[in-house]
């Protein structure tokens, strides 16, 4: 699986981790390209449904970041958040999506190195596990599939 | 059509099945799944049971399935192609081991694909059904065939009716020509009749009502604009289920979806008693309440269809009451519209 | 049951309340929900065994509410039900008069929701042993032998929203699922599509979920999809020491925080 | 009627022009992409079709030009749904599709030699275009063309230069009217509500057949001030606008009563919906 690049889909704030991750590149320190980062207001923003359907579009992993607790644009919108991932987490535990393909985290606009590292570390679990099959086999890969096999319904 | 009557001896049951099978027919027949019996696609004699009253879902998906795709079509930069759906790719079905209510219900919904316009997709899906049906030994409270004018031995639109008889064998009964010819190809399956009467092995179903002087009552516009339906739809949830196991509602969404370049418009089913079924983008719901559109589901099938379609929207099957999480139970409604109205 | 009768026909005949949403004996041996309009009527009031399904339903379902000021028999999901929906802001407090059936099945007469509250305090119903039993079963699998168990489960669904109706949580005039711009859950039934409505469902009712477990109950083709909410109410008591509906002051788990909640995944 | 043909599939068509009516109004000109299916389509006045972005779903407009007026057709359509929302992000040159025409039809010739009275409010004048614009072609077969127009605001009246056009043509009598609150300064034509405009206008009901069109409200009040100004129900038409998705009376959304809208509509006169039941 060496030639495996994967699709990682990001999540993160406007006010920290962007910022964050604009540093990371003023700073010109390097970090994988395979992440298309999603600027939010808040992390309290990103509904969950936002991850399932990344995860619908082919990505292999997710990154969800925003500001460190207390530190939140809006006062209270990353707990809120936070709250919701806990049980977030849970239930794609439960319904078998795998949580090991989602990174949470908190990274301040002041922590360029973090985002890099961040970034990096996910890439490489993504590549450890491999492209998130069992997903796209129902979604995205299954229906190019049946689309071009013409098959027919019923 | 005059019919012919053979006999299928009990231990040639699986030899029906085996000649069925090797000439490349799927067949869809009714399996035990867990605690319900459930029609499925089967590769050996033995998944198939005969030890059910009703199934949970009709078989209507056979004709009208869940998803059809329409047309599938490729987007690239401002142009559009379409392509057509290779409706050669259609296989050959045997419906096996059918109620005959549930066969009738191919009626209804013939009624409704071809009473205008007539649609491809269903007239082909049709043509490629073989019907084996069985005569009904069992029933229960939510059966209500004999009230529309059908019955647990009905012959209507079958190819071939099965009654089992006391010892295990079966009377089958030729109904239709594809029918006829099945037997005549399987000299060995299909034996001469034996000395016995259909109608000692059938389950009596009670009539509840008689659809000849329920339609013109539905018909009546005191009928409609009675608070009968209020008072008998304040339990009603509003979901879909009742429409969605019918073996005759066919009522459609048409939608689009795909991957980037590579899209399909497909129909799949939907149903009256959804709320969002007529809201307009507006907001204004035509059936804004769930009585409306409860009275709306009786109306399509006691009133509506027989004027327009000529045929009752309704094969006593029962499978909507027992599907309905909150007793809305069809057969008693409707006797007491028969009975009130 | 003949307490409640009674206290049922009194309110009636007293004219306290127009309407007394009750079971009543139905079809081949079925119990459904009846509407109690008369006070002649409240010999039809039936409670037993069979009596599960959340009447709390109908508290906000428009003809209902139509019928003027009412009562509801709950049992102990139909109180937690009342209480979450006041919270909502759904119902006015103390303006649906509950005849509350105890844990024990004893007729219970509250004046007030802090009466209700109270109740609830010492006992709150459980998930049954056979639910509990299945949720450790699945809980035991590796993270591929749950996807698949719930791809195979939840392959038949239909979407008749069945499950989405008999909720008295999911009064969403717009339900989510209904939202086409963008289209979040597929309209037709398919296999992607059916795990994401019964995600989209379970996280909705993380944290207000009664445990009646009516979705289940009513499902057509007998999904466990209640298993989802079940196993969300454990995750929201474990970590976050709250069951919903206890109480009309507080907040649904997911519509509040606290400074302190513990996490051990955010890096 | 063959039954070999896919009654889903659409005709491709060009988006020729584009004209931005009133607020999230638009009006397109489209062009078969294909010429052949441009020589067999034909259509009649208040029929509609089924217009469509590929990927985004069908919504159900009516034809809003001419019949008598070949080679394009033309719909216009507000912003509201995914449909329509996807419909207005679109340029000139691009290609959507549309199917059609279904429904039944106004019956233009049986009204020759009637004086017409046209009622639309906001974006409902559309589908009567359609039938203005087929009769004021055939002008000499007609007698009085009234038209009375009301919108919400000046800004929502659609079709402005045509409205000019009407203006100025001394066999047209157009009155256009905005709601209370809804005019500028220089607005010269009336103020009111449709249904109070026309009370004060009281057209005569001598040999006139009035046709309306409108959001629900307007209708439930405009219908019975004609009634009063003694129209017979029978020469009162409306159009309804269920929501539709076939076009066959199949799918079963449009069903009111024993009709289909989508076949027996979306032309109705008031005698008959008066035998259908309050479902539209």
């Amino acid at each position: 699986m060496s030639d495996f690049t994967p699709k990682i889909t990001a999540f993160v704030c406007n006010w920290c981790t962007y910022a964050g991750a604009d540093l990371t590149g003023t700073s010109r320190m390097k970090y994988s390209a395979n992440v298309k980062i999603i600027r939010f207001p808040c992390t309290g923003r990103v509904d969950f449904m936002l991850l399932l359907k990344a995860f619908d579009n082919g990505a292999d992993g997710i990154i969800v970041s925003g500001c460190h607790p207390n530190d939140c644009h809006y006062t209270s919108g990353n707990f809120h958040a936070r709250r919701r991932w806990i049980v977030f987490r849970n239930l794609c535990d439960f319904m078998g999506i795998d949580s090991r393909r989602i990174t949470f985290s908190w990274v301040s606009a002041a922590e360029g190195g973090k985002w890099a590292e961040i970034v990096n570390s996910t890439t490489e679990k993504v590549i450890e596990l491999g492209p998130y099959k069992r997903y796209s086999q129902i979604s995205k890969d299954g229906f190019i599939n049946e689309f071009e096999k013409g098959t027919i319904n019923g | 059509m005059s019919m012919e009557i053979k006999s299928i001896q009990k231990d040639s049951l699986d030899k029906l099945f085996n000649s069925l099978k090797s000439r490349g027919n799927l067949i869809y027949a009714p399996v035990k799944v867990k605690n319900e019996v459930q029609f499925d696609f089967v590769e050996k004699f033995e998944q198939i049971t005969d030890d059910f009253i009703q199934t949970t879902q009709s078989v209507k998906n056979s004709v009208f399935p869940k998803i059809e795709t329409l047309f599938k079509f490729v987007k690239t930069g401002k142009e559009v192609k379409m392509l057509d759906m290779d409706m050669s790719l259609i296989p050959e079905i045997v419906i096996w081991g059918i109620h005959p209510c549930d066969v009738w219900g191919f009626d209804s919904l013939r009624a409704i694909f071809t009473w205008d316009t007539h649609d491809m997709f269903f007239e082909k899906r049709m043509d490629k059904l073989t019907i084996i049906g069985m005569s009904c030994a069992k029933a229960d409270d939510y059966c209500f065939c004999t009230s529309v004018n059908l019955g647990p031995g009905s012959t209507k639109g079958s190819d071939v009716l099965l009654t089992k008889t006391g010892n295990g064998d079966y009377i089958a009964e030729l109904v239709s020509d594809k029918g006829k010819a099945l037997a005549t190809s399987m000299p060995d399956v299909f034996v001469q009749a034996v000395q016995s009467k259909k109608e000692d092995f059938l389950v009596v179903v009670e009539k509840r009502f008689d659809s000849e002087s329920l339609i013109p009552k539905m018909q009546k516009k005191e009928t409609f604009d009675s608070p009968f339906w209020v008072t008998n739809s304040l339990r009603c949830l509003g979901c879909g289920a009742c429409a969605y196991v019918c073996p005759t509602c066919a009522c459609f969404d048409i939608q689009d979806e795909g991957y980037g370049a590579r899209n399909i418009r497909f129909r799949c089913w939907d149903s009256c008693g959804l709320k969002q079924f007529t809201i307009h983008t507006s907001g204004h719901n035509p059936r804004e309440v769930q009585s409306q559109r409860w009275r709306q589901r009786l109306m399509h099938k006691f009133a509506y269809m027989p004027e327009r379609n000529k045929v009752t929207g309704c094969v006593g099957c029962g499978k909507c009451s027992r599907a309905c999480p909150v007793d809305m139970n069809i057969a008693e409604q409707l006797q007491e519209i028969d009975q009130k109205m | 049951m003949d307490s409640l009768r009674r206290k049922a026909q009194q309110l009636l005949e007293s004219k306290e309340v127009d309407c007394i949403i009750g079971y009543n004996e139905g079809s081949s041996g079925n119990v459904h929900a009846g509407f109690i309009t008369t006070p002649g009527q409240a010999e039809k009031l039936i409670f037993d065994d069979r009596c599960k399904q959340n009447l709390g339903v109908y508290l906000t379902k428009h003809e209902v509410m139509r019928l003027g000021k009412l009562a509801i028999v709950a049992p102990v999901p139909v109180m937690r039900t009342v209480l979450i929906l006041t919270y909502e802001c759904q119902i006015v407090e103390n303006s649906v008069k509950v005849l509350g059936i105890g844990l024990d099945g004893q007729f219970l007469d509250f004046n007030e929701y802090a009466d209700i509250e109270k109740y609830l305090t010492d006992h709150c119903n459980e998930h049954p042993e056979e639910d509990k039993k299945l949720i450790e079963k699945i809980s035991a699998m590796s993270v591929e032998e749950r996807w698949d168990f719930w791809h195979e489960t939840l392959k038949p669904c239909i979407k008749c929203f069945a499950c989405r109706q008999a909720c008295p949580m999911c009064y969403c005039v717009r339900c989510q699922v209904e939202c086409n711009q963008p289209q979040w859950i597929p309209v037709q039934s398919s296999e992607l599509g059916n795990m994401e409505w019964h995600f989209m469902r379970a996280m909705h009712l993380a944290g207000r979920c009664t445990g009646c477990g009516d979705c289940g109950r009513s499902c057509p083709l007998g999904i466990p999809v209640h298993l989802l909410t079940f196993k969300m109410s454990d995750v929201v008591l474990d970590n976050f020491n709250t069951k919903a509906g206890l109480t009309i002051k507080e907040p649904s788990t997911l519509s509040t925080y606290k400074a302190n909640d513990k996490e051990t995944f955010i890096r | 009627m063959s039954s070999i043909e896919n009654i889903y599939k659409p005709y491709l068509m060009r988006v020729e022009k584009i004209t931005n009516e009133a607020p999230d109004v638009r009006t397109f000109r489209l062009k078969f992409a294909n010429p052949e299916d441009a020589a067999s389509f034909s259509f009649k006045a208040g029929q509609f079709g089924e217009y469509s972005v590929l990927g985004e779903g069908e919504s159900t407009f009516c034809i809003a030009s001419a019949p008598t007026r070949k080679d394009y057709i033309e719909c216009t359509f507000r912003r509201v749904g995914k449909v329509t929302s996807a419909l207005s992000k679109l340029e000139e040159g691009d290609t959507m599709s549309f199917r059609g025409p279904y429904g039944n039809i106004f019956p233009i010739e049986d009204w020759k030699g009637k004086n017409l009275l046209y009622i639309a409010g906001g974006i409902a004048l559309p589908p009567m275009r359609c039938v203005i614009w087929n009769t004021v072609d055939l002008r000499q077969d007609y007698k009085d063309i009234t038209i009375l127009y009301g919108a919400r605001t000046v800004a929502d009246l659609v079709y402005k230069h045509e409205l000019q056009e009407w203006t100025d043509r001394p066999d047209i009598k157009l009155v256009t009217t905005v709601d209370p609150g809804g005019e500028t300064p220089d607005w010269k034509g009336e103020v009111g509500f449709v249904p109070t405009v026309l009370e004060k206008m009281a057209p005569s009901s001598e040999n006139t057949v009035a046709i309306v069109c409108g959001p629900p409200v307007m209708i439930k009040f405009t219908l019975p001030i004609l009634s009063k100004l003694g129209f017979k129900d029978e020469d009162i038409f409306t159009t309804l606008e269920n929501r539709m998705k076939c076009g066959f009376g199949k799918c079963g959304r449009c069903n009111v009563g024993k009709v289909f809208v989508c076949k027996d509509g979306p032309v109705f006169t008031l005698a008959q919906l008066k035998e259908l039941p309050q479902e539209y």
